[in-house]
């Protein structure tokens, strides 16, 4: 197992290192820079901005150092916010992105997961139908929407909660409704149909044979089994929740990382990008060892010695 | 009548010839550093089939008696051996040469239903090797083919266009059946051929399979785990415990007088529907589990379940001859 | 229990000689009448079905009929709640949000099956060689997607939109070459389960040639679970677009999709609500209708289901 | 009958699918005495799984139901029991076994737990209890180190361990009866008569009777001592083993003895297959449910479906021929219709 | 200088507004003196050396003050200088600053802190974008732009020839020079701060040590900046705020929606579509700006390379339509490229009151004429124009599809290309497009500021428009004092770019914002820029 993650470790930094060189280039590729703007910056002060920035060094050299640098773990400043580097960006901004989105995460398993078994208890039963329903509803439904309806609703209409802004408990209700909506509904869709599967198996049958209140029998031997194809979806989807949340942060002002994600493409925030892209990466490669290793410890079954299946 | 070829094998009249076949697997390895692990299959196994003889293959699940019938189809690739059929090493053809090879060789498969393509008509199914190997020339005679075909196996022409899905067990059995005899094969293996069947319906297709042997003077690899219906339709059985041959006889030899401590735990573990007999039989009753053929054990495989055990069986025993074609691998004998 | 006298020819023998074997065992249907009969039992799936036929119906002909382009502005109406004249209102330009809705969908739907379509060739040449040709091959493609699984695809999508500039096609290459991965991962799976079906197994006996096999054997009996995933990529390629037109990289104006009317909706929210609210309900439905067909379809198609 | 433990009376149970009504079970009537191993035999798809999981309640619904019919345990009818009741009998008075152990035993609990859960369920046995209980269990089914095996999961164990396992849970609280379904079909051979050696041992050391369902005569002949035959659903032919197989009644009885080849035998001989194959219960059958493949078949079989009648002591077969037998013994034809 | 008043005031609140010191009486201050104000987005920088926005500039002067601070007229009042001299010949202005200034650690503001401040400003190292507003400064841009690194700054014209008097020397007569040193980038800054945190000083209250009005105690980034009074600021007896907070919401939408709700006191440009309910609630202020918004032309593509095509395109648009129903910030239609609000030589008239309109809005039979004349009787011969234009806002878009209908009115075909800033810029600056969307803020208040972006070979001359006559007229115009001169010269530019049009005017921007009825004294800079320091809150 230790040789395993050790591997799958090696894998993940080979992956960063990839995302991290095309995007590097890419970023190059796309036209525009960091420095143009509608009125020009004379060609002298270009010129001294690009000396302070290495711009003016050949593309490879820029790509060494950025390297070199990102392996000691520094990103490099911020080329939009002077005096800011990326890892101000980062430690400030996703510990409110993890906030927010470990919120979300945890509606959408809690709820999700409860709306499934109950969906799939009742299948084909009204109950099911509304709950599927309204899963369907929630993937259906672009966040976005979801953001800007709930703080017409609650904010503008009803006053009830603070429209946007971040530090008092009830500013993050709304952007975690909204960010969670998705994945409630996925996670809902997913344990359904899990538990569907599960719930035919032998062993369903087995735990019934035995006498077992019908409580225990999905408590402790559906739900459990139930579980392990859903965690699958963790990692991406929990990556998603964290990488996703630029529209919620941007549309209720939260000042997490998403929205450093969006805004540095339009700046041509070259290490802002890059580094964001890096970090994001990072944690997306281990939220899938994560989930792997959560995996095996639900299912005795895997012994983390190859890809499943 | 039995034919001539100029084989390399013990008995030169053999239709088929296995020469130390070996198939090893190669494991999905856990780490990129990790070694090479083996699932060794087959190892090291050799017997000949004489022209319209049925040979017997026997075995619990996992000794690799399958995956030596798919390998000498070259389903899986050799690690090594030969296979004489019609005295020509067919390991060592090409894809290309094996063509006309294939048209002699044919094969039925354990489970009816997922051998038929769901999505082919029955005329499709029995139709494709007809056209593969261009043995038809128009769409009359393909149709004429198929219902004859199809009425050598018991069914009718109101089969042709239907649907695998719309037949029961047997009758997919026998549409399988069909399609192998399409291309006029000398030698037919047949992978446990009615193990998903109900008894009422292994019977039929028992029968069928002799009916057409005796008809088209075919060859037969009978593979088993059934070893009542293996000796009834078999000449000389083998015996096959965790990837080699244990003991290799006549099926009567071999019921009388079986040799390999094995080989008496298997025949007495077969219930007889008989209540009388049964309840006079003695079991011998084998302790304990089929080890994994990923790392077997050394020397004799069955020695960690035999209970004549013996020092000399940290060395392998090889399959030998103890008179009459009777072949044993033990160190007791 | 009630005795009765029995007809006196009771006992005689029937004749029938050899028992023949003309009874089937299942009623003779091909298996795609079979899983449109399930489908048909399928009371969602079908409301999903008929919604998208409607919808489909409705964006080729209702633009057509209607008494306003959807580009045509109207001064002198703009940001008109619905009414007699204007079904859904009109925008901000004094455009008829009506027709554009109809017309939006037409857009909306080409990029969803487009999309899919193009995921779907992608997906089945890259899965399709991966899993039939297997060995170091299918190791070496399959890191590959896992590579490029592990980018977090959403800048992908912007930074390509970035280059390609807004356009319909652009979207499409954008969102298939973005979400093609999954697709893959599927059809690889069925092949390399289809592989060691028996019958796979058989044809290879029997000689037939690899691309026969992979032509006949293969892809056909992988379309059932192929279908499903593109019947529900479909909303999710709609879904994207959506996204995509609310960072400013929609379809070109003064096209419209859904998306774009969606997040031009958002602006007036609090003024007009109705041109978001509009829009939105569109793109809720027609998703509903895909998933519903999708999960109908799927439900339809699993073999385990069958009798 | 005294020592009568179960008693089934006319049992209904169909499946109903968007395809119509599956009648799986039409009208068994069966009975269990104390310390016996009845063996079901008979095809797929003949209802006889189908009997003993409707025994169990264990009929999965929708689609299935128990549409009419009483399932007695010491005269109590099982069927009209709150379900909560029902939960107290499973398990603690009838253990089940499964066909499959490899799908049986939930694989992400660990044996302990699973044994462990019935243990704490019907006895209120906790902790130490409970394992040490377990460990007895699984010394009686012949595993080796339980100590060790209680705590390992499923997936550690081979089938014939897991059937092993298997027994065990079942067994855990001693109950009166012990439905067997298919319990070495899974398995090879040799492990086949490991199980088999040790359900033999454990009926008589435990005095559990047994209601043994399996396609194989063989084992049937080894184990049991009353046997039915179920064919389409219904009973065709019960009675004592020796009746059964040295004396058949019914043609599929005496087909299905016939269509076997024996180990034992030295000639070869040519093996009589029952023709065709079994009806789809979906379509309503008429007249007896074996007459398309029956070689004795008469105008009256395709008409009515014949009554279950005595042959002999402890022998019951479900057959025109038996009437034909009496109509020319007593020269009156009598018959019954067919009652639905 | 003129005394008249430079900008009209468009709502008559405004003047209530703006004029405060004669309402003051009227109002009460509330006891609670906390104003929230709306930024949008982080600010880039607030290094005043290194900032370029006008957002930037609002939140610097709230913590720091130059030599001279504008008055609500835009005109210089003493800052930490309290008088000046200039020499006869404009070339050399004397600067004497207030004993009593500090920073707002108490240190004493000297005027060594200006000479080093804006030396830094100027030292190539610094990448100050701005830097070339001290280009006026004698050796500015010669030490600013030296490659070598041997130039020697001490020969920049900047001196402090003791603690509290400042000696500014120029390169040329800037009669404007002290509005210049009214700007963010020649406020002083403290040496040993920013030496002992020379990147990142100012991104936290602990180092931004100002000089200004308020000191910032708190800054979440991406999030909200908080400001207090200046206890050490020398005229701290006129601060009425006792807080400031800065919001740094993005999103116009949801800015408005906290407007709305009463989380935000004071919001800059609200979106088009809430301009109509912010009126009716008496909310919404509006003044001219000095910012022009056209379409320029890509003089060499076929079709629009013909002036009267130019010329046509022009007159088919319905301004009045644009600023009334897409933009509706009372924006001001524009027949001519500059704003309204620059002077002209006549005391009392502006630039654009003189120059008047060079064609009439919404032409379409002239367009349909000249397009006639032109050879393209209803547009037939002339290629499909694309459009460009950026996608960050819908408006840009909203204005190109309505320009495109009243093309097509007039028989020319046109198809919108929208791209993302970053490529726009550059597909401009390549001259790979047909028609292209522009915006042009003044840098300082003088009609040359947009008459000198078309002379041949500018570098903001996206055009490519080049007529020898218009470069000969602008080249008068630099060459002289003479406002007379000037003027005229620029009127005649002005005239030669109408009638070549290489750009199409559109509209002139508005300086536009929502307060809630109890904000007071808030000084609204026409550029964007807002001054708190007399801002108060009334009850």
């Amino acid at each position: 197992m230790k040789r395993y993650i050790f591997t799958r470790i090696l894998l993940g930094i080979l992956v960063v290192f990839i995302i991290a060189t095309v995007t590097f280039f890419l970023m190059r590729a796309i036209p525009g820079g960091p420095f143009s703007a509608e009125k020009k910056v004379p060609e002298a002060i270009k010129k001294n901005l690009e000396a302070k920035y290495k711009l003016d060094q050949p593309v490879w050299r820029q790509y060494l150092d950025y390297m070199s640098n990102v392996i000691r773990g520094d990103f490099g400043p911020s080329f939009k916010y002077k005096g800011r580097t990326v890892n101000d960006f980062i430690l400030e901004g996703f510990p409110i992105s993890a906030v927010l989105g470990c919120i979300s995460i945890f509606i959408s398993i809690g709820i999700g997961i409860i709306i499934g078994i109950v969906s799939a208890l009742n299948q084909n039963k009204w109950l099911d139908y509304v709950t599927m329903f309204f899963a369907i509803l929630g993937v259906s439904i672009p966040s976005f929407i979801i953001a800007s309806i709930l703080m017409y609703v609650f904010a503008f209409k009803l006053r009830w909660l603070p429209p946007a802004m971040w530090g008092k408990p009830s500013q993050a209700i709304l952007p975690a409704i909204s960010l969670s909506g998705f994945s409630t509904a996925f996670f809902a869709r997913m344990m359904r149909s899990s538990m569907l599967e599960v719930l035919q198996q032998d062993y369903i049958r087995t735990a019934r044979a035995k006498g077992l209140p019908e409580y225990l029998v999905i408590c402790r031997h559906a739900v459990k089994n139930g579980l392990i194809p859903v965690i699958t979806y963790l990692g991406p989807l929990i990556a998603g929740i964290l990488t996703g949340s630029f529209v919620v942060e941007n549309i209720f002002a939260i000042p997490g990382l998403g929205k450093y994600y969006v805004s540095s493409i339009t700046n041509r925030d070259y290490t802002t990008i890059l580094g964001v892209t890096i970090f994001y990466s990072v944690l997306l490669v281990s939220m899938n060892i994560l989930v792997d290793i959560a995996y095996a410890i639900v299912d005795p079954r895997i012994k983390l010695v190859d890809k499943k299946e | 009548m039995k034919g001539c070829y100029t084989g390399m094998g013990t008995d030169k009249r053999s239709l088929v010839n296995v020469k130390n076949l070996k198939k090893y697997f190669q494991m999905p390895r856990g780490t990129i550093l990790g070694e090479n692990v083996y699932l060794q299959a087959v190892d090291d196994v050799s017997f000949h089939i004489d022209e319209g003889e049925t040979l017997g293959l026997v075995g619990e699940s996992g000794c690799g008696k399958t995956t030596c019938g798919r390998t000498m189809v070259r389903l899986y690739e050799p690690t090594s051996g030969h296979m004489y059929f019609e005295g020509q090493d067919i390991f060592k053809l090409s894809s290309k040469e094996m063509i006309p090879v294939k048209q002699k060789m044919q094969m039925i498969f354990q489970d009816p239903y997922s051998s038929l393509n769901p999505r082919m008509t029955v005329s499709d199914i029995i139709g494709e090797p007809l056209e593969v190997h261009s043995l038809i020339t128009n769409r009359r005679e393909r149709m004429e083919r198929i219902y004859e075909l199809l009425n050598l196996v018991g069914l009718t022409r109101e089969h042709a266009n239907r649907y695998p899905h719309e037949f029961s067990g047997g009758q997919c059995q026998r549409i399988g059946i069909a399609r192998a005899l399409a291309v006029d094969p000398k030698f037919i293996i047949c992978d446990e051929p009615i193990s998903a069947l109900d008894v009422s319906i292994q019977a039929q297709v028992v029968n069928l399979l002799e009916e057409l042997q005796e008809q088209f003077k075919l060859t037969y690899l009978f593979i088993a785990h059934d070893l009542a219906m293996v000796k009834h339709i078999s000449v000389r059985i083998a015996v096959m415990y965790l990837g080699k041959v244990v003991e290799l006889a006549d099926k009567l030899d071999l019921y009388d007088n079986p040799l390999h401590p094995y080989t008496q735990a298997l025949l007495s573990a077969i219930p007889i529907p008989d209540p009388d007999v049964e309840r006079q039989r003695q079991r011998i009753i084998l302790e304990g589990e089929v080890p994994t053929p990923i790392n077997p054990p050394r020397g004799c495989r069955f020695k960690t379940r035999c209970k004549y055990v013996k020092p000399e069986c940290a060395e392998e025993p090889p399959l030998k001859d103890v008179g009459g074609g009777h072949m044993v691998a033990c160190h007791l004998i | 229990m009630a005795i009765s006298r029995l007809p006196s020819d009771a006992f005689e023998p029937v004749h029938r000689g050899k028992v023949k074997e003309e009874t089937f065992f299942r009623p003779s249907l091909t298996y795609w009448q079979d899983v449109r009969r399930r489908l048909k039992k399928n009371k969602m799936a079908m409301i999903g079905l008929f919604t998208i036929i409607i919808i489909v119906l409705v964006s080729i002909i209702g633009p057509v009929l209607a008494p306003y382009s959807y580009s045509e502005m109207d001064w002198s109406a703009t940001n008109k709640p619905p009414s007699a004249k204007h079904w859904f209102g009109t925008d901000n330009l004094g455009r008829d949000l009506f027709v554009r809705v109809l017309y939006g969908a037409r857009i909306s739907l080409i990029v969803g099956i487009f999309a899919s379509l193009i995921n779907l060739t992608i997906g089945v040449i890259y899965g399709g060689i991966s899993g039939f040709v297997g060995g170091w091959l299918d190791n070496l493609m399959m890191r590959i997607v896992d590579i490029l699984y592990g980018i977090p695809s959403l800048i992908y999508v912007i930074l390509l939109m970035v280059i390609l500039e807004p356009g319909l096609q652009n979207i499409l290459i954008t969102l298939g070459v973005a979400y093609w991965l999954g697709m893959a991962r599927i059809v690889r799976g069925q092949i390399l389960t289809l592989k060691e079906q028996d019958y796979v197994l058989a044809a290879r006996v029997i000689g037939v040639s690899w691309w026969r096999i992979l032509l006949k054997h293969l892809i056909p009996n992988s379309m059932g679970p192929i279908i499903v995933t593109v019947t529900l990529s479909i909303p999710s390629a709609i879904f994207t677009e959506a996204f995509l037109s609310f960072i400013g990289l929609g379809v070109r104006a003064p096209m419209a999709s859904w998306g774009v009317l969606a997040s031009d909706g958002l602006s007036t929210l609090q003024v007009y609500p109705f041109q978001l609210i509009i829009p939105a309900i569109a793109i809720c439905i027609t998703m509903l209708a895909f998933n519903f067909l999708g999960d109908g379809l799927r439900d339809a198609l699993d073999p385990r289901m069958r009798k | 009958m005294v020592d009568k433990l179960l008693e089934v009376e006319d049992l209904r149970t169909s499946f109903f699918t968007y395809a119509g009504e599956v009648k799986a079970v039409r009208g068994v009537s069966l009975h269990v005495n104390k310390g016996e191993a009845v063996g079901i035999v008979g095809e797929s798809g003949c209802g006889k799984s189908v009997t003993a999981l409707s025994i169990m309640r264990l009929i999965p619904s929708p689609p299935g139901k128990i549409v009419t019919g009483s399932v007695s345990l010491y005269g109590k009818d099982l069927l009209k029991l709150p379900i909560k009741a029902m939960q107290k009998i499973r398990g603690k008075e009838m253990g089940m076994i499964f066909q499959d152990p490899m799908t049986s035993l939930n694989p992400v609990l660990s044996i302990g737990q699973q044994i462990g859960e019935v243990l704490a369920f019907h006895e209120g046995l906790k902790g130490k209890d409970a394992a040490n209980r377990s460990v007895e269990l699984l010394k009686m089914v012949g595993i080796p180190s339980p100590e060790e095996r209680l705590r390992q999961y499923p997936h550690h164990f081979s089938g014939g361990m897991r059937q092993r396992v298997m027994i065990a849970m079942a067994l855990a609280c001693s109950p009166k009866l012990l439905i067997a379904d298919e319990p070495t079909t899974a398995l090879d051979v040799t492990i086949q008569a490991q199980i088999i050696e040790l359900m033999n041992d454990l009926r008589e050391r435990l005095d559990t009777s047994i209601i043994l369902i399996t396609h194989d005569l063989g084992v049937v002949a080894k184990l049991c001592t009353r046997v039915i035959v179920m064919y389409a659903g219904q009973i065709i032919e019960q009675g004592s083993t020796d009746e059964i197989f040295y004396n058949p009644k019914h043609p599929y009885t005496m087909g299905l003895l016939k269509s076997v080849p024996r180990l034992d035998e030295i000639e070869k001989r040519k093996l009589v297959p029952i023709a065709g194959h079994p009806p789809d219960l979906i379509s309503s059958l008429k007249g007896c449910a074996f007459n398309p493949r029956c070689e004795y078949a008469m105008k009256i079989c395709l008409r009515e479906t014949p009554e279950i009648m005595d042959v002999g002591p402890d022998h019951k077969a479900r057959c025109w021929l038996i009437n034909k037998e009496r109509a020319n013994e007593d020269d009156v034809i009598q018959g019954q219709k067919n009652v639905k | 200088m003129t005394k008249k008043k430079l900008f009209i005031i468009v709502s008559g609140l405004l003047i209530v507004m703006m004029a405060f010191a004669s309402v003051a009486a009227a109002k009460t201050m509330s006891k609670k003196q906390e104003l929230i104000y709306n930024s949008y987005g982080e600010p880039e920088t607030l290094d005043p050396a290194l900032s370029t926005g006008v957002p930037e500039a609002t939140l610097e002067m709230v913590c720091f003050e130059g030599l001279v601070r504008l008055d609500d007229n835009n005109l210089p009042v003493p800052g930490i200088a309290e008088r000046w001299d200039a020499s006869e010949d404009l070339m050399v202005y004397t600067f004497y600053l207030r004993k009593d200034a500090k920073w707002q650690d108490g240190k004493p503001v000297t005027a060594k802190d200006f000479e080093y401040s804006w030396k830094r400003v100027l030292n190539p190292e610094t990448a100050s974008q701005y830097a070339y507003m001290l280009y006026y400064i004698k050796n500015g841009e010669a030490y600013n732009t030296d490659e070598t690194g041997k130039f020697d700054p001490n020969t920049v014209g900047v001196k402090a020839l003791d603690d509290y008097t400042l000696e500014v020397t120029l390169e040329a007569p800037t009669p404007y020079f002290l509005q210049v040193a009214a700007f963010q980038t020649l406020y002083p800054v403290r040496k040993d701060i920013v030496e002992a945190n020379p990147d990142s000083w100012a991104t936290k209250p602990e180092t931004y040590i100002g000089n200004g009005p308020f000191k910032m105690v708190g800054w979440d980034h991406n999030s909200q900046i908080t400001f207090v009074k200046n206890e050490n600021y020398w005229d701290k007896e006129n601060v009425k705020l006792d807080k400031l907070i800065v919001t740094l919401v993005d999103n116009n939408q949801t800015a408005v929606t906290m407007f709305n709700t009463g989380h935000i006191d004071l919001l800059d440009s609200p979106p088009s579509e809430n301009i109509d309910g912010l009126k009716a609630a008496g909310k919404y202020f509006v003044q001219p700006g000095v910012s022009s918004y056209y379409y320029i032309c890509n003089v060499a593509e076929p079709g629009v390379d013909n002036p009267l095509v130019r010329r046509a395109l022009a007159m088919a648009i319905n301004r009045k339509i644009i600023v009334e129903e897409v933009t509706k910030g009372g924006q001001i239609p524009a027949m001519s490229f500059v704003p309204g609000e620059l002077i002209d030589a006549e005391p009392g008239t502006t630039f654009r009151e003189v120059g008047g309109d060079f064609f009439k809005d919404y032409d379409v039979e002239g367009a349909k004429k000249l397009l006639a004349e032109a050879g393209y009787p209803n547009g037939k011969g002339l290629p499909t124009f694309e459009i460009l234009y950026n996608t960050e806002s819908v408006g840009h878009q909203n204005i190109a599809l309505a320009i495109q209908s009243w093309w097509a009115a007039i028989g020319v075909k046109s198809q919108l290309v929208g791209q993302e800033w970053g490529v726009y810029l550059q597909t401009r600056d390549e001259m790979n497009y047909q028609i292209s969307r522009a915006g042009w803020g003044a840098d300082y208040l003088d009609p040359m500021t947009f008459m000198d972006l078309h002379v041949t070979g500018g570098g903001n001359n996206d055009a490519g428009y080049s007529n020898p006559n218009y470069d000969a007229f602008i080249k008068i115009a630099k060459m002289t004092d003479d406002q007379k001169i000037r003027m005229f010269a620029m009127h005649e530019a002005e005239r030669i770019l109408m009638e070549d049009m290489p750009i199409i005017p559109i509209y002139f921007y508005t300086d536009s914002w929502a307060a809630q009825p109890y904000v007071e004294g808030i000084i609204y800079n026409p550029f964007g820029s807002r001054d708190f320091k007399f801002a108060w809150i009334s009850e």
